[in-house]
């Protein structure tokens, strides 16, 4: 549906252009029953490649069994352009639905992670190749409005091929209107962790995705503006293999951290600890404090003059 | 079953209905007329001094996007415009007005002096997109293009954002979020080139056309989707057929549109241009209310 | 003084080592009478070379005449570290000030320009070549504080080879009190333009100098933290002729305009205007303003719902 | 005819009298020992929990220069510090602690982060300085440490410096600007390095031990002359010596000094600060008021 899903087939591996089933890897071939793939999270057990994840599958895997809890499950989008290229938008929408269960390319809702509740805001790039359009732009910002009204943090993670052409400047509005959820979240300090599977790109890595208070993306995940291939042929350059991937990223500044599927809920857990308020803790082993001293200097003169001391500690 | 409300019913009846395909492609080729006024050409005409701000503060000044601080009917404001060059030689510098992240980020330090003084914010909106090239997203493209667009939402001066020209993707959006959106009569704006939506849904970069109907990226259809809030007139022919009559009737579309965001108290600006975005797409609602897995 | 002193020799052009006349130009070997130059504001009329030029000879250049106020012009330095290396700090001082004339290497004060009121604090690189101490920064800050209290624009103009190594520490912590002048002119909404002279390096552009909401150089003015030979020294790279140039500056999006020395009052002048207060302005010629159209459309009625109309214009 | 204070004259004369000189050099040599606790070790030591918070978003992630999220005591923090590398694989992949314009950008992301959510910053100083190369000079090395410093005079949030090592120049003081500034027992702090300053003021690098005495860039000269609150003691033989122990000592310099700096109330943290850093700084009274060719 998007210019970048096609250059993600291509960076997913599949070179030879066959047909692949969905559980063989990409990578190294090997092939896995649906059960042994969900229990691995979907991590090739013999070369760790990253296979897609589905929204509901990635909640399952990141929130405390039975925390989630669904908002906007019942949006769906409502094609005002009638748009039809060579199919009509309304049967993509049938299509894409009746394919994955799902009523966009996004599920939002709240939930606990290790007891601590957050809301979340997930992507699933098998509908309509994760694409943004105005369902989805609503949905990421119910997630919002829940994490400002409850004073939650925010978790997001992506996977999309960009805007949804079908929806043009609906779509590209989209990208303002989620940002300005970001600015609702920055007004009242709440914060937002944004998680970038393969591929995020487009409109979505140009808007909310890009501002999170932290940013982390899964290994070899795809993450750029423009795909590999609309690079090559719109500005004749070549791209490296690693162009755009998560580990270029992290080295090009863009990231705080490359996190493997396996533990991406224990480092979520422990951000979200580290943005919950301070506790109470045992003094430790009590040693007497320095005492602030004082100093026949004429410095502390002045300095007391705005209310500040010095001490030798 | 999807219910979809009366109001999407009835817009999408009159895109249906409206035979303005030539219509449409015209204002594809005048908004992209080689002699359509640009940014300069309409500061120049619009602005009593000017003193363009140059540089990102960080690695280069990317002449694709300017900044400056002008006068404008008596006060001060900061203009930002994509710049896409005259000649040969011009465009080139000017990379035919894509913006590199440094134009973005040059963007974001003049939305930063703009609210420092309270100086209202005119944009001018003119890219067929953000330069997608290899360095250009070494250097985080998307991070930056995103990080404009929360500098736009988190001032709290008047903004007013102008398409002038082509408003291509996001490389448009990084300058448009603001309290009144207009766009010229011959202007476009929409996610994606109509060459670039054929390549991939008609398979066919040929199909332009076609598909320049299909996705309606013109100043009518953005007012009726809500995404603008005026239509700014050209002189008959087009902007490029009389370029001060042109800078005459956008400078007066721009005093109200100016004067109406000024309007907005300070403290609420912030807030309510959220919710103008906020109010943007439609869609319907489902019976079944969540997800079939679930 | 400096480390950085030596090397704006050798960019200033002497290349040969020999010691030249102060009038004689460096680049074509031009020579001026001393009222010749200070008519041509010290620019070559030759090549168009800018010379040094001194603080109070910037100041006639640039206010209007009789309007300049100093500040703080009784400070002096006061050798807190009793420093001595081959010549004590002292005795530097008292050459220094007998050299040029001034107690420090920065005059501070407000002025006029245009009829504008404005702060002003310009540096000397006659005097220890334009290092920053104690007495320097306090008279940058005194500056401020004239801004911040007769809420007028401060223009600096810098020349300096970095802060002065006899007073250390203290003259380090300048760059975090002049920083924080800036930021008192921001906290009130006070403009700051910066004038880059030749040379301007050092602490003095890693603080202050680097924050004007509005900074422009002269042409060919050096403007680096490192001078070329102690990067070329310590890091044994090569720097190209236009390392750290004003040319090289503005191309690398460190400066907003290069503007020759002739045409900076009337820059100044420019933007002085341009950070005054709205005029109120006759009403040009009074065509009727479109009236806010109404229409059918639905999205009128939720902006509406945000107090946000629509209009054709 | 100068006036310079009673105040002056009795710091010159406790400077001229103490015979310090292999002291202060003992300084010089155990803050750029090579076993000498650096950030991390600290981080480890200090923070019950921590994220890693990586990246300028522009340009690179600086190795040179570490920004963290930590909890500290029970409550998190943003920490910053050089961070030197202790083989030589892990010294040249940090530049020796020598950060370019991108470790200060991520500095100062590090700092709005803080302001954002209000956690209190810590910082820890150990760097020879600012890596002066061509590309970092390209990339605006000093106008990247002026916004640095700007960053910290800006934030309202509780700020404690500490100089762990060596704290060299402008590029220490770039995250050096704080509500209280300790200094390591055998930590130095100056202008420039001794090195530098006997190249150019004694003619001859080899004279660093000259110009160190001449300059003092010791924990107790930076106290003596209101540079700095807190000394922090060290084990004996060095904070090398004993790694835990020297952590427990800074533990407890640092508690007390974040609690001084959380009494500050949040509206005047910033103004105060500003006062502070204006306090810095020596000077006479000349009889003649103005200069001669006025
Ligand atoms: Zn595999
Ligand atoms: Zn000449």
């Amino acid at each position: 549906m998007t210019p970048i899903e096609v250059n993600v087939e291509r960076v997913s591996g599949d070179e030879g252009g066959g047909r692949r089933h969905p559980n063989t890897c990409p990578n190294c071939r090997s092939h896995f029953r649906d059960d042994e793939l969900r229990h691995s999270l979907r991590v090739c057990a013999q070369c760790n490649h990253h296979f897609a994840v589905g929204a509901m599958e990635r909640i399952e895997q990141l929130l405390d069994p039975g925390s989630f809890v669904e908002v906007g499950g019942d949006l769906r989008a409502a094609d005002p352009l009638a748009f039809v290229d060579l199919k009509p938008y309304t049967d993509r929408l049938l299509d894409a639905e009746l394919a994955t269960g799902l009523g966009d390319s996004l599920v939002a809702g709240s939930g606990k992670i290790v007891g601590r509740p957050t809301a979340v805001a997930v992507m699933d790039f098998a509908f309509m190749g994760g694409s943004m359009g105005s369902v989805m732009g609503e949905r990421f910002c119910l997630a919002a409005d829940l994490a400002v009204a409850r004073r939650m943090p925010l978790i997001s993670v992506t996977a999309s091929g960009g805007a949804r052409m079908q929806e043009n400047i609906l779509a590209l509005m989209q990208m303002a209107k989620t940002v300005g959820a970001i600015d609702s979240l920055r007004e009242v300090g709440v914060p937002y962790i944004s998680v970038l599977a393969h591929p995020t790109t487009g409109g979505v890595i140009a808007s909310f995705a890009s501002l999170g208070d932290v940013v982390v993306a899964e290994p070899g995940a795809l993450l750029s503006f423009a795909g590999p291939r609309v690079v090559e042929q719109t500005t004749g350059e070549k791209t490296a293999p690693d162009f755009g991937r998560s580990e270029s990223n992290l080295r090009l500044g863009q990231l705080d951290a490359v996190v493997p599927r396996r533990e991406l809920r224990g480092e979520l857990a422990k951000l979200l600890m580290l943005f919950s308020p301070a506790e109470d803790e045992p003094t430790g082993d009590n040693e007497p404090l320095p005492t602030v001293g004082s100093d026949d200097n004429p410095i502390d003169r002045v300095l007391g003059m705005f209310g500040l001391g010095r001490k030798r500690g | 079953m999807v219910r979809v409300s009366d109001e999407v019913r009835r817009l999408r009846k009159r895109f249906e209905a409206r035979a303005e395909e030539s219509q449409i492609w015209d204002a594809v080729q005048l908004a992209r007329h080689p002699d359509r006024p640009y940014t300069l050409d309409y500061a120049e005409r619009l602005f009593s001094d000017a003193f363009e701000l140059r540089g990102d503060r960080a690695f280069s000044d990317d002449e694709a996007l300017i900044t400056m601080l002008a006068r404008y009917h008596g006060q001060t404001v900061v203009a930002i415009g994509h710049q896409k060059g005259r000649d040969l030689a011009e465009r080139t510098r000017r990379m035919f007005g894509m913006p590199h992240p440094e134009g973005y980020r040059k963007a974001i330090r003049a939305v930063e002096l703009a609210e420092r003084f309270g100086y209202p914010i005119l944009t001018f909106v003119d890219t067929p997109g953000a330069y997608p090239g290899v360095n250009a997203e070494e250097r985080g493209q998307a991070g930056m293009i995103a990080r404009s667009v929360l500098a736009f939402c988190q001032a709290s001066v008047p903004i007013v954002a102008t398409v002038i020209g082509e408003g291509g993707s996001g490389g448009a959006l990084a300058i448009a979020v603001a309290d009144r959106v207009q766009m010229q009569e011959n202007a476009i704006y929409s996610v994606i080139s109509p060459e670039g939506c054929a390549a991939i849904l008609w398979k066919d970069a040929g199909q332009a056309k076609k598909a320049a109907y299909a996705f309606r990226p013109t100043a009518r259809a953005c007012l009726d989707l809500g995404v603008i809030d005026t239509i700014v007139d050209e002189p008959s022919g087009g902007a490029h057929a009389d370029l001060d009559a042109s800078a005459r009737l956008l400078d007066t579309a721009l005093r109200l549109s100016l004067a109406e965001a000024e309007a907005i108290a300070p403290a609420h600006r912030r807030a309510l241009r959220r919710a103008k975005f906020r109010a943007m797409g439609v869609w319907g609602v489902a019976d079944e209310p969540t997800n079939q897995d679930f």
